[in-house]
């Protein structure tokens, strides 16, 4: 196995950042990263995610008073051309002035390593991305896809102590992100290496985090493994941001959940309340006392399953169903939730 | 526009008249041009006696230096500019910048107008000159009073083409650099320059251009300056040496030509010249 | 590039120096030159004189309107050139692409060489209407003659930008006004030109500043032509009336400088003159 | 309910297309439209769904011998300003120098149709498309997915005969694609009109086609409703092109299909053979007789399903759980198909 990384813990205390037009970027942020973790900062634009990464890369200091540690060292002063971080950003970022090795080899060329080892290890790192046959082209040969993995063989050729990743894959379309999400994923768990990852995509921040920090207006919104914020996401926009989440109004009382269209069980203190679910949650079901009425809005084919939109008492909900039957608009149905499912956001506003 | 069914054109043909007309206006002049530097007392072998003949060699030559030196001092002078200018915000920024079209304004005649009055006999370097070393400076009627006009008039226009090329640089490419241990020298060298040299290739061709075929500004400041333009004037106008006059002129165009297309071919832009 | 920390730019700061003098090597000059204008017998009021006195006003009138008329004619010339070599493929398309660009080649002096050639005494539209008429039709001695070159010096630029602008006009937006109905001419008025407006904003205001300032081609063609740059000559070198030619300059200068900032602000594009 | 449509069934009958290069991007295609059908042409680029389009629209002539019928009646030389159909791009061509208001009242200013009438019938498309309250914005001020709506209105403000979408979504992004294939699901239905909708995502064209084209090398390679297509792919390239397939070699015998990894039951004639199956068909059972041995080589949390990819002897297999269950790289899992979902897709090659 190559030596790729020297991997280092990473703790940012009450970093902030304030722009100079006065814009608070960032509110005081404590944030610990394991060695070796993958780490995945993820929120919508604006929300301070990609100001985190580059106070962590040195390319932004924090405010004075925030401190950026590498394995408790304090690394703050020291910028970006001494801290021995690689990069990749979604615009790739090659040099078009350089063939695909040189680009690889750019890191040890300034390090001035000799020039077998450059080529050597430039090689080494093309291999490792199997794209050992661009070696000799120009960047403008190449794909997205051959563009960003060139960009990671890049980053990792000088060793780093930890890989930032700023939205790579958001430049690329839906079929080829996937395969290179895949491959970043194994590349992530292979190299063992200290990484940050910043995206928009909870598709992505879901599959690639070994924890997430949902970030929202500069502040961190929840930070906990893909499962947890997808099964208990502590606030509303954490449940609104990942994935698809139904907000039913009703009433809590007697161990139920009382809506205009029937009651279903849900054991919580009685008062307004606000009940959420998955649509992967809820099944179309017979008539029954547990089950609330429904009539279908839209049901679209994607293969897989099926996506019923439908309006319970003036309410959308949508029901993902891999049932092979077929729904017509207007068709009335009943909705069962299971109790466990639901998810309480808090007494109504 | 491409994979088109031809008749979706029919009524373009309409145009071919207006299309031969148009060549023929540009093609006429050209040839009758070449014809005529062929038309001297020795025939065509009239374009080799210039490099032969000392007094044109010597236009031709003192020329190219010019072009080159001008060109040299533009590029230098506009690029250390024009990253300043892009990479600091500072108060009168924007007046500075819009302050500094002003000189493309101004025809050649006025540019050597305006080098007579800064290095001329009366002008303001003499009197500074003067005031601190006892000497006078004046430059203005000579070579080197040229040049400071078509620096002049070219560091403007070269300093916005860098700028808006510099403006366009992915700040990203700056900072992989730098994130790979590249220092400020290096990133300037490795990803500044490189990014810019399509922008400094065009405005060099257009620079050069400008500096072999500029009449006004030679006219003005002296009628002894040695340059091409006023040597094809002299032959043609004082002399009536037409068949010269035609070989210089034809040789002038081929030169800036010859730049203008190695420009265009190494930077893909279309690079156009100012005469 | 925008919001980044200050000392970032710690080194830039070094480059301060270099725009001071650059500043100022701009501003002295063009100041100079202002105060220069208010420096005859009537101060700055003999910016008004130029107004007033029939000569200079004449002068300045014919200037404008040699200037504007070449605008036009070239304009028209070049998209109907243009549109027609962006729209057909034809052998021999990219080589009379190519030799478009030759007339940028040459300087002032040889275009007014080539009109001579054409439009003079022993010229050959002489010859041709002789032939023809019986009576030989000479105009290059003349505002026409000037016009002429103009022209033939302006439509090679002026239908490569129309080329460049025409290729990225998406092809989608004819099609869809064709799929809502549009003939062939409503596509034209209502798509294509409003799409070339800015190329021809811009074209149109360097070839305008052009015509203002070109002084080579009037001064090889008859030095009794009276456009403002010979006029500002004749006042600067030979009256020696240097108040009034740096009046003139002035004027000159500010009235091409607007036409070249209205066609950048309606335009939005970085426009340069040339001189 | 505004009148909009004048719909037709378009027939074309041997159109092919070769362009003057010589390449054939079209071979003889017959295809039948129904008035007020919705039919989506889908396929990779280059396999010929554009040119289709176009010969329809009367933007590109078929070959000689080629003839594109409007109820019956033969349009072939009517030129696109004859033929009233509304066209809908993926760049939106909207005249950048007309208001959004001019943009769609053009058609009917061609048509020299009073003022009055121009904006009333201007603003009525606008209500249609939810966008009134940008009659008088600048198409510069309008985001993608506005601008987009206003295409569409502008398409439709003529009454066309027709109306022909050419890859409209594919410049948005996930999200906004999402919400407007839902609204144009439903204009479409509600106003009936005959629509044909070019594009690569096999997900829209499953969620908005009446019935789907499939297309490959300027070849028609399956028609039929989006079910019929994920269901029952007739031939290999449909079933890679139409969402994730499986494909298993093995041998038929004996009513089971016998992999290195164990068999399961299938009756299929005898014979070396390849089995496909969707990821969401097979699942992860206890180990039984009639299960593969698997290994899990990935699994992806993608918060409604999780992700597996698993090796079965050797070869890559993905299956989608519903299931909350995590499991780890390497784990040795039960695999079960069941025989009613797997694909015959013809002797192995």
């Amino acid at each position: 196995m190559t030596e790729v990384a020297r991997s280092v813990a990473i703790k940012l205390r009450s970093c902030s950042k304030t722009f100079p037009d006065g814009t608070k970027a960032l509110q005081p942020l404590d944030l610990d990263v394991g060695a070796g973790e993958t780490l995945v900062i993820l929120g919508p634009s604006g929300c301070g995610k990609t100001t985190t990464l580059r106070i962590i890369a040195g390319l932004d200091e924090p405010d004075p008073g925030g401190k950026v540690l590498f394995d408790g060292e304090d690394v703050t002063p020291v910028p970006i051309e001494r801290r021995d971080v690689g990069i990749v950003f979604q615009s790739y970022a090659l040099f078009p002035n350089m063939s695909v090795r040189e680009n690889v080899a750019y890191g040890l060329r300034v390090r001035r390593r000799p020039a077998a080892e450059q080529r050597s290890r430039a090689d080494e790192m093309l291999a490792m991305m199997r794209i050992e046959a661009l070696a000799d082209r120009r960047i403008d040969q190449l794909s997205g896809g051959q563009r960003q993995r060139v960009a990671l063989a890049r980053a990792l050729a000088i060793r780093p102590r930890a890989l930032l990743l700023d939205e790579p894959l958001t430049a690329l379309d839906a079929k080829l992100r996937e395969t290179l999400r895949v491959e970043i994923d194994g590349l992530l768990r292979r190299v063992g290496i200290t990484a940050i990852y910043v995206t928009h995509d909870q598709a992505e921040a879901m599959a690639l985090g070994d924890r997430i920090v949902v970030m929202e207006h500069g502040r961190v919104a929840q930070i906990g493994s893909p499962r947890e914020i997808y099964r208990a996401p502590k606030s509303r926009f954490v449940a609104d941001f990942i994935g698809t989440m139904n907000k039913l109004p009703g009433r809590a009382e007697a161990g139920r959940f009382v809506t205009a269209a029937g009651s279903i069980p849900w054991s919580r203190e009685a008062g307004a309340a606000e009940a959420a679910f998955r649509p992967e949650d809820a099944r179309i079901v017979p008539a029954g006392p547990d089950a609330l009425r429904a009539t279908v809005t839209t049901s679209f084919f994607l293969g897989d399953r099926t996506r019923l939109v439908l309006d319970v008492a003036g309410t959308a909900v949508t029901v993902d169903s891999s049932e092979r039957a077929a729904w017509t608009r207007g068709e009335a149905v009943h909705l069962a939730v299971p109790p466990q499912a639901l998810i309480d956001l808090g007494d109504r506003a | 526009m491409r994979a088109r069914s031809r008749d979706d054109f029919r009524h373009l043909l309409l145009l071919l008249p207006a299309g031969i007309v148009f060549a023929a206006f540009f093609l006429v002049p050209l040839g009758q041009l070449f014809l005529i530097g062929g038309s001297g007392k020795s025939g065509y072998a009239g374009y080799a006696d210039i490099l032969v003949h000392p007094k044109y060699l010597r236009s031709l030559v003192s020329t190219l230096a010019l072009a080159a030196a001008t060109t040299v001092a533009t590029l230098l002078l506009s690029t250390t500019a024009g990253l300043f200018l892009v990479r600091n915000a500072f108060p009168g920024r924007a007046l500075l910048v819009a302050m500094l079209t002003l000189p493309l304004a101004f025809p050649g005649v006025v540019i050597g107008f305006m080098v007579i009055m800064l290095a001329g006999r009366q002008g303001l370097i003499g009197d500074v000159t003067q005031a601190l070393t006892g000497e006078k400076l004046v430059f203005a009627y000579s070579m080197a009073g040229l040049f400071m006009g078509y620096v002049y008039f070219s560091v403007p226009r070269t300093v916005l083409t860098i700028m808006a090329s510099a403006e366009k640089l992915d700040p990203r490419l700056e900072e992989a650099a730098r994130s790979l241990g590249a220092s400020r020298l290096r990133v300037l060298a490795d990803v500044i320059l490189p990014g810019l040299k399509p922008a400094l290739l065009a405005a060099g061709a257009i620079c050069f251009a400008t500096a072999m075929g500029a009449f006004g500004t030679a006219f003005t400041l002296a009628t002894r300056i040695d340059v091409l333009p006023m040597t094809i004037y002299t032959e043609f106008t004082l002399q009536a040496n037409i068949a010269v006059a035609a070989a210089l002129s034809f040789v002038l165009g081929a030169v800036t030509w010859a730049a203008l297309a190695l420009a265009r071919t190494a930077s893909g832009a279309t690079v156009a010249a100012a005469g």
